[in-house]
């Protein structure tokens, strides 16, 4: 076939900046194809060497993570991570951002957020049986970001209620450095039986490719080169990359691929993302180590006279592409035509590893499959390495304001404030399954057919990775670690979802580089693999740009899904206890953002082999049914940590922590750091008085400090010598933080 | 003087329309095999208070601007601006 | 007994009511939208979700599926026909039962738990469940704003059609506790025979103490009961 | 030939309208003191075959009927229904 697109001539820099590459890259381009591309060959690389599709900075830094495992059934690299959970199940998740989507239209952008990362699930086979979220705005106060905020919200529940898939986590931050550029991170976990995991490698030279959903619009057309530049105030004019979801269309199409999970039939299946059937097509060639052949003549369309190159960069949403042997082609569509889902048969599998694509007779592109996939040239670092330099506007020793009123204040921010408002409106309970709603740490999802459960989470404080990557991002992986150990769940396996700003500046490029080998760091002291996640960049504009925002989502099992511990106090007459630090300063603390709007220093300090320790202690107390309940201390303090707990349970606490008399200044400061410092590595717990003396004998045998503080009762907050603030005061302050001012 | 605007938001014809395509579907399988297509878009009826049917046509097009339409992915149009019965009287 | 449920494209609930069928100790059979046959069923439930993406309006244009035809049938000879959530847009849309679910008052999706009265005793569905205990089940939707013309509402109090009413958790009036505003704090109708029911709660998702609350596991043996005690409310099969 | 006809389907002036209120109280708060009332409803526009206007008409009025309504909490009106370019073609 020979190629009878426009005749190949050098492109300008406009038509270069079109498709986001660069001259080098284009000179790279021309060299391993030995010859000029065509217009189209050109849009197709542009797209598939963008950021989004090629990782060409990130991809030689995550090397540096741990993936192998024991229970590690796939790692990066496919759709999603799988791992062992038992039983012969395994559980398959990612997390996937859409930011700049969701930045330009909030509802849409967050909605098909959550419909590309349920396809990345289901295109394995597994059934998604719970879904998460992690979100980053700019002060809420302001009328843009509550905008925003609540357009993403709706477009989440939106989505996921539709699908039918509950949405039982998430987070949820404000600060300025999201102005205009907000986080919007999704993350899905399903359930398949190892034998129906699928994978997306085509094979067989002659099989058949179905394009199977929705039909193709010139919807999100350069989205993955979008996605791979910052805004500016040229991005209004890319507006028609903004696609609208079909949920409902989601819905059936994950019901007919799971009924064809495992199948013999199904050889390969994959979903369309970024870059449309170019980026899914391709990928899914390349991974089986085959080439593909598509006729976009083939493809049904939405709209009329649309190019081969629209075509094959469209992001309509809702499509699948799956590979079949040619004389199953007949009984597979039966299957989607039972569930109303149109299917064309669009292309073929061939023996040599190239991505041809025709319109009808014509021939438009024809790449190997080694330079479109894996040809774009590594980004390395811009500059040597730069170490982050911590800025001290001013020293922060104490609160402005008396402890019970840093309290109220603390529980009203909205950073910390109860989430209720927004998980109300989403379904978190469909499936049947949710055995700890969000709102406090983990949430707790049983896996049906067992006496398992899945203790999931999403976590990430950028605070603490603004001033120290590195221990930022370990930090990240620990507390989603302490929110999984908390509910007697051990932690098997993590995702993650590297938000940061653009990778060309020196500075960017190396937190980049450090938060990802503080993300080694902890998973291998805990050794918890990362078997998938995502990396988005560019977060910045004009004027700003994001902190490195790591975003770690995790996943613990449960044996006895009956026996998870919750957070909330549970019983009066229960003692309280910490386990780890109580000291602590109030640098990168919640309160230092709060009362002074600033964020310096250094995040807090991070022992790992305490980390360890403090996890296998909580495991082993609750396996040993010692603990009532279990709490990590996280933003805010143990002050917040306390009254969280008495706000859950519907039950004051009084504690004394023998800081009574502590008047001088410097008295002040401890007291405070005690009460709102952010140290890592504890946990709040709270127990029969029975207990104590075997907490106290396992506490020695894993060498922490264990610390009785107080007992639960009452309706007040009282930490003697420091506040007494009545439940009803916290609980108007902390329901009312995200509800907006009328 | 009040006056009633009539205002439809409909998506612009580019973007995707999962509402329009299920109504175009669910009146085929209902009989109606002649339908070629749907789209589902927003009426919004508006009664303001306005000097003149010119004033109040503007007020309407900024409301539109600034809440009832979303530029992204929408396009409006006024449809009518008539003085109520009781604007009238 | 077997129940049968429902599945449209779009509905989510059919699994959450087919697992609590099995913790009842029946049998549960799926019901395909495009299928005429109730496969034997004794209980058809229509359960949760959203049909055809609810797009246009909840349940309208599930009502016109081939499979409804033998819904109402079924119905019209006495039948147990349970509509929840997405399943009571879908009867009200089929005019099995009277009046519309429109958007909530708040405009928002609503998933919590909500508590409610037993308003009626001459329904097999709430049968024995008396009117002072207060049921928690959790709502899940966006449109669940019961509506009805004042002499349709007179009417169903009348004739003690009222299944159900939202209530706070006391079991004092529901006042602004309502999750969507329906009008008198409907939650639950029957039609005048009381052989159909439909409520926006999900009993399904109420059977187990684990999930919070096993309240509404007593509809599911009530209807087990009815069935069993023979065709005591279902006319003669035509 | 083919007709693009033009529906309004509104909720009846006795049942709550909860968008509209927010859309008022929306419109006031940005500025638009004016606005008295606001009420939403669907905008469905319709591409269908038919011989004359007035089958098309017709045949738009019994999908109204049957589906894009509902008469127990809706009202709805054909707004036009003309000949599209093609069709007059
Ligand atoms: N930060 C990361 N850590 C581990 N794996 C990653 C990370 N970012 C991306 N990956 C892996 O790289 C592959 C490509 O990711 P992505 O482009 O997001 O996939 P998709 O296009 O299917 O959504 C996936 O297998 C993903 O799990
Ligand atoms: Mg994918």
């Amino acid at each position: 076939m020979t190629l009878t697109s426009d005749a190949p001539t050098v492109p300008s820099d406009a038509q270069l900046a079109e498709v986001a590459l660069t001259r080098d890259e284009f000179a790279s381009v021309v060299q391993q194809l030995h010859r000029q591309p065509n217009a189209v060959e050109l849009g197709i690389l542009g797209a598939l060497w963008s950021e989004h599709c090629s990782y060409k900075t990130s991809r030689p830094l995550l090397r540096a993570l741990p993936t192998a495992g024991p229970r590690v059934l796939q790692g990066p690299g496919e759709n999603a991570g799988a791992v062992d959970i038992g039983d012969g199940l395994a559980c398959v998740f990612k997390i996937e951002s859409h930011n700049h989507p969701s930045a330009i239209e909030p509802y849409q952008g967050a909605a098909t957020g959550v419909g590309g990362i349920l396809r990345d699930v289901f295109t394995m086979g597994a059934r998604p049986v719970a879904l998460l979220d992690s979100l980053r705005f700019g002060p809420l106060d302001e009328p843009r970001q509550r905008h925003l905020f609540e357009g993403v919200v709706a477009g989440i529940g939106g989505y996921g209620n539709c699908v039918g898939v509950p949405t039982v986590g998430g987070e949820l931050y404000f600060d300025s450095c999201y102005r205009d550029n907000c986080v919007v991170n999704a993350m899905c976990v399903g359930i398949v039986e190892h034998g129906k995991l699928m994978r997306a490698r085509a094979s067989g030279p002659g099989n058949a490719v179905l394009l199977v959903g929705a039909d193709t619009g010139r919807d999100g057309i350069h989205g993955a080169s979008f996605a791979s530049v910052r805004l500016d105030a040229t991005s209004e004019e890319r507006r028609p990359a903004v696609q609208v979801g079909n949920p409902f269309l989601e819905k059936c199409l994950m019901e007919a691929c799971l009924e064809l999970a495992g199948d013999p039939r199904i050889i390969a299946m994959q979903d369309l993302g970024a870059a449309g059937l170019c980026g899914s097509a391709a990928e899914l060639a390349h991974r089986g180590g085959v080439g593909v052949d598509i006729d976009v003549s083939c493809v049904s369309r939405r709209e009329r006279a649309m190019t081969p190159y629209e075509v094959m960069l469209s992001e309509s949403q809702e499509r699948m592409l799956v590979v079949v042997h040619p004389d199953d082609v007949r009984s597979v569509q039966e299957v989607f035509d039972r569930w109303d889902l149109h299917s064309d048969v669009i292309g073929t599998i061939l023996e040599r590893p190239e991505f041809v694509v025709r319109d009808g007779a014509t021939g438009v592109c024809a790449l190997p499959l080694a330079v479109l996939v894996d040809g774009a040239p590594e980004r390395s670092a811009p500059g040597p390495p730069v170490q982050r330099v911590m800025t001290l506007e001013r020293r922060v020793w104490q609160s402005p304001w008396p402890p019970g009123d840093t309290l109220i204040r603390l529980l009203a921010s909205p950073n910390i404030g109860s989430r209720k408002p927004i998980f109300r409106t989403y379904d978190h309970q469909v499936g049947g399954a949710t055995i700890v709603s969000p709102g406090t740490d983990a949430a707790v999802v049983r896996v049906h057919g067992t006496r398992r459960g899945l203790a999931l989470t999403t976590d990430g404080n950028a605070r603490y990775t603004a001033l120290s990557p590195r221990r930022g991002a370990a930090i990240a992986v620990c507390e989603a670690a302490r929110n999984v150990v908390a509910t007697g769940a051990v932690p098997i396996a993590l995702t993650n979802c590297l938000n940061f700003a653009n990778p060309e500046l020196n500075e960017v490029y190396w937190d980049l580089h450090e938060a990802i080998q503080g993300i080694a760091d902890a998973c291998t002291a805990l050794g918890i693999p990362v078997v998938s996640g995502n990396v988005s960049l560019y977060n910045e504009s004009e004027s700003a740009r994001i902190d490195p925002t790591v975003v770690i989502g995790m996943v613990g099992v449960l044996e006895d899904v009956e026996r998870a511990c919750s957070a909330g106090f549970a019983r009066r007459g229960d003692r309280i206890a910490i386990v780890g630090p109580v000291e602590g300063s109030l640098d990168a603390t919640e309160l230092q953002r709060l009362a002074f709007g600033i964020n310096q220093k250094m995040a807090p300090e991070l022992d790992l082999d305490l980390e360890r320790r403090v996890h296998g202690f909580v495991h082993d107390a609750i396996e040993a049914s010692l603990l009532h309940t279990a709490h990590d201390c996280a933003e805010g303090g143990l002050a917040v940590a306390l009254a969280e707990s008495s706000l859950w349970g519907g039950i004051g606490v009084r504690v004394d922590l023998d800081i009574a008399g502590e008047e001088r200044p410097w008295g002040r400061s401890r007291v405070d750091g005690i009460l709102f410092g952010e140290s890592q590595s504890r946990f709040l717990i709270s127990f029969a008085m029975e207990a104590s003396v075997q907490l106290r004998e396992l506490a020695d045998r894993h060498s922490l400090p264990l610390q009785e503080i107080g007992v639960v009762g009452g309706d007040r907050i009282v930490i003697d010598g420091a506040m007494d603030v009545a439940l009803a005061a916290a609980r108007r302050a902390y329901e009312g933080a995200l509800v907006g001012g009328e | 003087m009040t006056w009633v605007a009539e205002v439809v938001v409909q998506l612009k014809p580019v973007v995707n329309d999962p509402q329009g395509l299920v109504v175009r579907d669910g009146l085929r399988r209902l009989g109606f095999t002649g339908v070629r297509a749907a789209r589902i878009g927003k009426h919004v009826e508006l009664e303001v208070e306005a000097d003149s049917e010119q004033d109040a046509r503007e007020s309407v097009a900024a409301m539109c601007e600034k809440l009832l339409c979303n530029p992204v992915i929408e396009d409006y149009r006024i449809d009518s601006v008539r003085a109520t019965a009781e604007g009238r009287a | 007994m077997r129940f049968g449920i429902t599945v449209f494209p779009g509905t989510w609930s059919d699994r959450d009511c087919a697992h609590a069928v099995e913790l009842a100790g029946h049998q549960a059979v799926m019901l395909w939208h495009k299928d005429a046959d109730l496969r034997g069923a004794d209980c058809v439930i229509l359960p949760g979700g959203f049909a055809y993406g609810d797009y246009l309006r909840a349940g309208a244009v599930a009502r016109f599926a081939p499979l409804m035809e033998s819904v109402v049938a079924f119905a019209d000879r006495g039948g147990l026909v349970w509509g929840i959530c997405n399943g009571f847009q879908i009867l009200c849309e089929a005019h099995l039962l009277p009046g519309a679910l429109t958007r909530n008052g708040s405009l928002q999706f609503r998933c919590e738990p909500s508590w409610l009265r037993v308003e009626t005793q001459s329904s097999p569905f709430t049968a024995g469940i008396a009117s002072e205990e207060v049921l928690q089940i959790p709502v899940s939707h966006g449109e669940g704003r019961y509506v009805a013309g004042e002499g349709t509402l007179d009417g169903l109090e009348r004739d003690e059609r009222v299944a159900f009413r939202y209530v706070a958790k006391d079991g004092s009036p529901a006042g602004a506790s309502s999750p969507n505003g329906s009008m008198r704090d409907i939650a639950g109708i029957v039609n005048p025979a009381g052989n159909v029911l439909g409520m926006m709660p999900h009993p399904e998702r109420a059977c187990e103490p684990l999930l919070g609350s096993d309240d509404g596991m007593r509809l599911f043996l009530n209807v087990a009961r009815a069935v069993s005690r023979g065709a005591a409310f279902a006319a003669p099969a035509s």
